[in-house]
């Protein structure tokens, strides 16, 4: 049956040109494979999305009903270290990009240099993180069963609710702060997630990078890598504003 | 049979004929949402009809033996447009039809009786306005308006009076509402139909529907001496909520009389009416409803009264039509020292003593 | 359905004729620095009272840097129709997500507030 | 039943092509590590098949259970924890991968003249979690199980049950993200892989309600992965995002999982579908009735299938305003379903129908979904709502959908591509009568659940008023005949695998082109790259080929 005159010709003759070892059986060409590959890649960023597209509903529908205790909060937060956070991503994601320029003009050292530096910018955000993640579990911020109200009943006995100029709050708006708490871990906590992950896999393509693997013409890993990464960013480029800009100037 | 097990087939004949296909209508709105049920069955039966007529009668005349070449249709544009303009309007009847009947279920009228339902595992609680309280049953006249205000103090329940076509959910940390009106005496069951853990299917009890005099009787037999604003004027005395919420000139607290049903302006701007619960989340989060011109200086109450403490004190703040009552109160209750400012710290260290 | 087949008529000889682009670093460089910008832009805004306008502008930047970020690190730019509508979709059901549910949220309260 | 189309090559010389994708390796590991996408569905689909019995098995508990009034044969929290899991194993580890997984994975390369999904490893992957997420689920059930409900209403499966909820979440995350790798493969395949000339209106229906599926699966399962992850985070460490007493809402709970587990029933119903229009098709020798109408309807379910999930909170205090427009959506799409029944209904007219099985399961399934779609309306009307919802009438209505229409579909499919899987033909009687077993018990176990309902028998109970009794006693009884009627299949199906006459390349005369190659096919589908030159559900271009192959043989 497979005979039949219309099947006859195909892409039969493609078959027997000379193709590179990284096309996979099933694919006609490596446009095919790397189009491919990269709509997949951004399809899995949808699921991304949608991941956290719940947190970020949860976040403004609490953001609305507990807004002052929200904004004392966020003063728990220390900008700085935000701010320099941010910075470090946003660093992270040009030599990122950069590592994809390098790889697809084919610098073999221009590109291992860019994915370490990547690589270290990453474990930096993940130190500042840890920083301030050891200030709240020292706080008692973390939310659950040692969660502490002090730094809000009693904004004088805490440094940084101190120099925000908090007001004392009542004890049923600042019951309120662990919501905030409990979603600025979750956000944070899954974007570290994503992070740590990223990481592990940038280290491993450090290891292939060196042996030359994506210096020969075959991109689409670091390409799709890069996707992935700076998603991570884009998340934290909205993170950054919700979680410690809110109402910097309230008092 | 019959020759076999007289007995078993008696069984069997009484067991076949006596089980119900409908159940009874037996508040106002039943008829009304049974009319709309009917109308939609007749809509299924009749499209159901056409779909089987049509599927049978094509596979008689064209199946293989009587019709062995297919004839290619490509489609029909004004047929799919007729199969998808029909339908559509017939649902949008049906979705009218429905949300009239959903927004009667759920907005009580304003002259209905209020009975508080609280649900816990497992187990549902009623609590008159006389103070008659009942487990897993709820007694109520006919020709009444009768507004259900439920709250869970666990996980979600659902009040459902089959009977009566009404349902409503029980939920932890809100009221919900829902009413009816009774219209035939007798028993009828009530279910919740949330799944709420272990004892689920035990959490069922039985409304008993009575004549307006049946009712009363009832009512004076099963009180409990005090009524429910009764309760709740302890409470509020045992509080010491008369002592900022006292009418007087230089009062820290807004006068209470009359406020339920008022509009309310408050300090973050906007305005409010005080429904129950609004009432109950003042009592709870006082902070986040402050109403104009007064401090945020009430405590909060939360984990301090049971959700039927709350429920006594609201009623009591509802049914409070004059500032007498609150200074009589004031008299039986040690005044907390009234000075200015001293409630402020007081309601931080209520909060630390909380840690 | 026509339009449907003149676009896969000339999207499917694309494999030979289409390649890869490449953005070249300057693009890079400048994207850069505009983020740093707009970062430190943001935290000033931060402190600035500005009213309902404060969490405005906090996430108008943040959709201002996001758009750049996909548009050139992602490079969204210079892709495929189908990648900006994977990209379009993306975005799409994360706001019907974001309203639809907000849209309780919000009208629970009327006819009370 | 002298009339049918089976053709089937002459019995005596026909042989099962040496080389095909079940022959070219050997011994377990060549299955456990393949890439090969009908290995892969093959796998699926034995281990579908043993989630389904264990699932049905616990469906036997319930049944038993409710044969009288009083919780008897187990204790509530034993009955709580049978339906719980039932519920789970069904919805995440049948219903969803059911169709999708087995013949989405089989067939849609071979549809679109493609040599394997785009992202084989991946999806290789994907049942690797499927099998994990379903160990899991068996392992919980194991060490004490859950009682939760498949929902996971909070705050119940946060605060107030003791039993295993962080592992059965665990395996439902787990088994979502299988679905995500699954959903996202066929996206990908399907736009990237399609055989020269195969455009977007060639492609078979059964593809484009698989591309409305996965678009779903994709978008709509990470927000159930993150509700999960909340819950599991609020159980463990006591965060307060849907806590009450912490200032959480429990309904944003609700809103988060529903906005997956709705777009989920129709990832459930929507490759159903797929298989009807193909099946419909081939045995009225027609193609289907409308074709872009029901392509369109397939994407319209998909896209119109997010705005509509608050209707299952229609009585859980969300905001009237809120109801009023979930209503509204909730009856717009209904009406796709509606088209595509018709439009079924209409590939009959001027055709030339023949009954063979996967025939007799399409009737069982118009029927029955029709039911199911139409009962649905009752539930989306807000009004109506409040007196079915969370009863029986609800429980009946989406087994019509799911097991009446999903299963039914499911089965439809299994026996049409059966002899293109395996090569061979099962017993064609025993196979009918299994559809009609089926269809009469499915009538018998769920109709009375209708009437109980509207009485008002409320769902997840262990037990109930006596005046409710003979009507499950009813349904129990049917649930017996319906069991035969599953269990049948099973039987002659693996005995067809032996002793199955040989079935050829094209034993349906169907047009798509999986059928134009050898059954079963080879590891890489097809000798050459096919281009596809004609319409879809091509009958007339179909008769040419078999002219011109009957000119060449003679020749």
């Amino acid at each position: 049956m497979s005979d039949s005159p219309v099947i006859a010709h195909g892409a039969s003759e493609v078959e027997h040109h000379e193709h590179p070892a990284y096309l996979r059986h099933h694919f006609e060409s490596v446009e095919q494979q790397a189009d491919t590959t990269n709509f997949a890649m951004w399809l899995f960023l949808l699921t991304e999305v949608m991941f956290f597209g719940g947190l970020f509903t949860a976040y403004l529908i609490y953001r609305n009903w507990y807004y002052p205790a929200f904004v004392a909060a966020s003063h728990q937060l220390n900008i700085f270290w935000g701010t320099a956070n941010t910075a470090v991503l946003i660093s992270s994601s040009f030599t990122m990009a950069m590592g994809v320029w390098c790889a697809e003009t084919r610098r073999k050292g221009g590109l291992v240099l860019c994915l370490v530096l990547t690589f270290l910018l990453g474990l930096v955000f993940l130190g500042i993180k840890s920083i301030e993640y050891s200030e709240k579990i020292e706080k008692h911020h973390v939310p659950g069963f040692h969660y502490s109200l002090k730094s809000f009943l009693d904004p004088d006995s805490d440094e940084a609710a101190k120099a925000a100029g908090d007001k004392p709050l009542p004890l049923d708006v600042a019951r309120h702060t662990e919501v905030y708490f409990s979603l600025y871990f979750a956000m944070t906590g899954m974007h570290a997630l994503h992070m740590i992950i990223g990481i592990a896999i940038l280290g491993f393509m450090i290891f292939r990078a060196r042996a030359g693997a994506y210096t020969a013409g075959h991109v689409t890993f670091v390409e799709n890598f890069g996707l992935y990464w700076h998603f991570v960013d884009i998340i934290w480029i909205f993170l950054f504003p919700l979680l410690y800009l809110i109402s910097r100037h309230a008092n | 049979m019959n020759h076999i097990s007289p007995t078993l087939w008696q069984f069997l004949v009484k067991w076949m004929t006596s089980f119900p296909l409908f159940p009874p209508e037996a508040s106002k709105i039943a008829p009304e949402m049974d009319a709309l049920f009917f109308f939609m069955v007749l809509v299924s039966v009749i499209g159901l009809t056409i779909v089987v007529l049509l599927v049978t009668s094509f596979c008689l005349l064209y199946s293989k033996e009587r019709h062995p070449v297919a004839v290619q249709v490509e489609g029909s544009t004004l047929l799919e447009a007729t199969w998808t303009i029909i339908p559509l309007g017939l649902f949008l009847v049906m979705f009218v039809w429905g949300a009239l009947i959903y927004f009667r279920v759920y907005t009580p009228p304003a002259n209905s009786m209020n009975i508080y339902v609280v649900g816990k595992q497992w187990m549902w609680k009623a609590e008159h306005p006389g103070g008659q309280h009942e487990i897993n049953s709820l007694h109520v006249p006919t020709g009444r308006a009768i507004q259900l205000t439920l709250i869970s103090q666990d996980v979600f329940h659902s009040f459902s009076i089959p009977a009566f076509r009404v349902k409503r959910e029980a939920i932890p940390g809100r009221y919900t509402s829902v009413w009816f009106e009774p219209t035939v005496p007798g028993t009828y069951h009530l279910f919740c139909t949330q799944y709420c853990g272990t004892n689920h299917s035990q959490m069922i009890g039985e409304v008993v529907v009575m004549t307006p005099d049946g009712y009363k009787k009832w009512l004076d037999e099963s009180t409990s001496g005090a009524s429910l604003a009764q309760n709740g004027e302890r409470l509020f005395a045992s509080l010491s909520c008369a002592a900022c919420h006292n009418a007087r000139p230089d009062a820290r607290g807004p006068a209470l009389a009359n406020v339920y049903g008022a509009k309310l302006p408050l300090a973050s701007g906007g305005t409010v009416t005080a429904d129950e619960a609004y009432l109950r989340e003042s009592i709870l989060n006082p902070s986040q409803h402050v109403t104009q011109g007064y401090a945020p200086i009430m405590p909060t109450y939360q984990g301090q009264i049971s959700e039927e403490g709350v429920i006594a004190l609201v009623e009591y703040i509802k049914n409070l039509n004059s500032e007498y009552r609150i200074q009589q109160t004031l008299n039986t209750t040690e005044l907390l020292p009234g000075s200015e400012g001293a409630a402020g710290p007081k309601s931080a260290e209520q909060g630390k003593v909380k840690q | 359905m026509s339009e449907q087949k003149q676009q896969l008529a000339h999207h499917e000889p694309k494999h030979g004729e289409h390649q890869h682009h490449v953005t070249p670093p300057g693009v890079y460089v400048a994207i850069f620095i505009t983020l740093l910008v707009f970062t430190a832009l943001t935290v000033g805004a931060s402190y600035v009272e500005m009213g309902v306008w404060n969490p405005v502008i906090a996430l108008a930047i943040g959709v201002i840097k996001a758009t750049l970020v996909v548009l050139f690190f992602m490079g969204v730019k210079y892709s495929s129709k189908l990648t900006m509508l994977t990209v379009g979709a993306g975005i799409f059901t994360f706001l019907t997500l974001i309203s639809m549910t907000l849209a309780d949220y919000i009208s629970r309260a009327w006819g009370l507030w | 039943m002298s009339a049918t189309i089976v053709s089937l090559p002459d019995q005596s010389t026909a042989r099962i092509p040496k080389v095909n994708f079940i022959t070219k390796e050997n011994g377990l590991l060549s299955w456990l590590l393949t890439g090969d996408h009908k290995r892969i569905a093959i796998l699926y689909l034995i281990s579908l098949s043993f989630f389904f019995f264990i699932g049905g098995a616990l469906a036997g508990l319930i049944r038993l259970e409710l044969l009288t009034p009083q919780a008897d044969l187990m204790a509530t929290d034993t009955y709580n924890k049978v339906f719980t899991m039932h519920g789970v194993i069904m919805i995440f580890f049948f219903l969803v991968p059911s169709v999708p997984a087995t013949l989405g994975n089989f067939l849609i390369p071979l549809m679109i003249g493609a040599k394997d999904l785009a992202l084989p490893k991946i999806n290789l992957l994907s049942w690797y979690l499927y099998i994990a997420g379903g160990l899991l689920a068996i392992y919980t059930m194991a060490t004490g199980g859950v009682d939760t409900g498949w929902t996971f209403t909070t705050p119940l499966s946060t605060h107030y049950v003791n039993t295993n909820v962080l592992t059965t979440g665990l395996a439902v995350f787990i088994a979502g993200f299988s679905s995500i790798f699954t959903g996202l493969n066929f996206l990908v395949t399907i736009h990237k892989m399609r055989c020269p000339g195969m455009t977007w209106f060639k492609l078979p229906l059964f593809v484009w309600a698989h591309y409305a599926a996965s678009i779903l699966m994709v978008l709509g399962t990470p927000v159930v992965a993150i509700a999960i992850v909340l819950v599991a985070l609020e159980r463990t460490i006591g965060i307060g995002v849907f806590d009450p007493t912490k200032g959480g809402d429990p309904i944003l709970f609700q809103h988060l999982f529903w906005f997956y587990s709705h777009p989920a029933v129709y990832i459930m119903i929507l490759p159903g579908m797929g298989v009807i229009s193909e099946t419909i098709s081939t045995f009225s020798r027609k193609r289907v009735f409308g074709y872009t109408a029901v392509a369109f309807s397939s994407v319209a379910i998909a896209v119109f299938g997010f705005f509509v999930w608050a209707h299952h909170m229609f009585i859980m205090g969300i905001s009237n305003y809120a109801v009023l427009v979930f209503s509204l959506l909730t009856m717009l799409v209904a009406v796709p379903s509606a088209i595509k029944i018709f439009n079924w209904t209409f590939t009959l007219y001027k055709g030339s129908i023949t009954f063979e099985t996967p025939m007799l399961y399409t009737f069982g399934f118009m029927g029955l979904f029709t039911i199911g779609g139409l009962t649905g309306v009752f539930l989306g009307t807000s009004g109506t709502d409040i007196h079915l919802t969370e009863t029986y009438f609800i429980v009946a209505h989406f087994h019509f959908v799911m097991v009446g229409g999903m299963l039914m579909a499911f089965l439809a499919g299994i026996h049409f591509w059966w002899p293109k899987m395996t090569g061979r033909m099962y017993p064609e009687k025993i196979s009918q009568l299994a559809a009609v077993i089926t269809f009469i018990g499915f009538n018998f176990t769920f109709f009375p659940q209708f009437i109980l309902g509207t009485l008002g028998m409320p769902r997840r109970y262990a037990s109930y008023p006596p005046e409710f009794q003979v009507l499950n006693v009813f349904s129990t009884a049917g649930a017996t005949i319906l069991g035969v009627g599953y269990l049948l299949p099973v039987l002659y199906l693996t005995w067809s695998l032996k002793y199955g006459a040989i079935a050829g390349n094209n034993p349906w005369q169907a047009t798509g082109l999986e059928w134009q190659t050898q059954s079963p096919p080879l590891t890489e589908n097809f000798t050459s790259t096919p281009i596809m030159d004609h319409e879809a559900y091509d009958y007339d271009w179909l008769d040419k080929q078999k002219e011109k192959e009957v000119t060449t043989s003679v020749g």
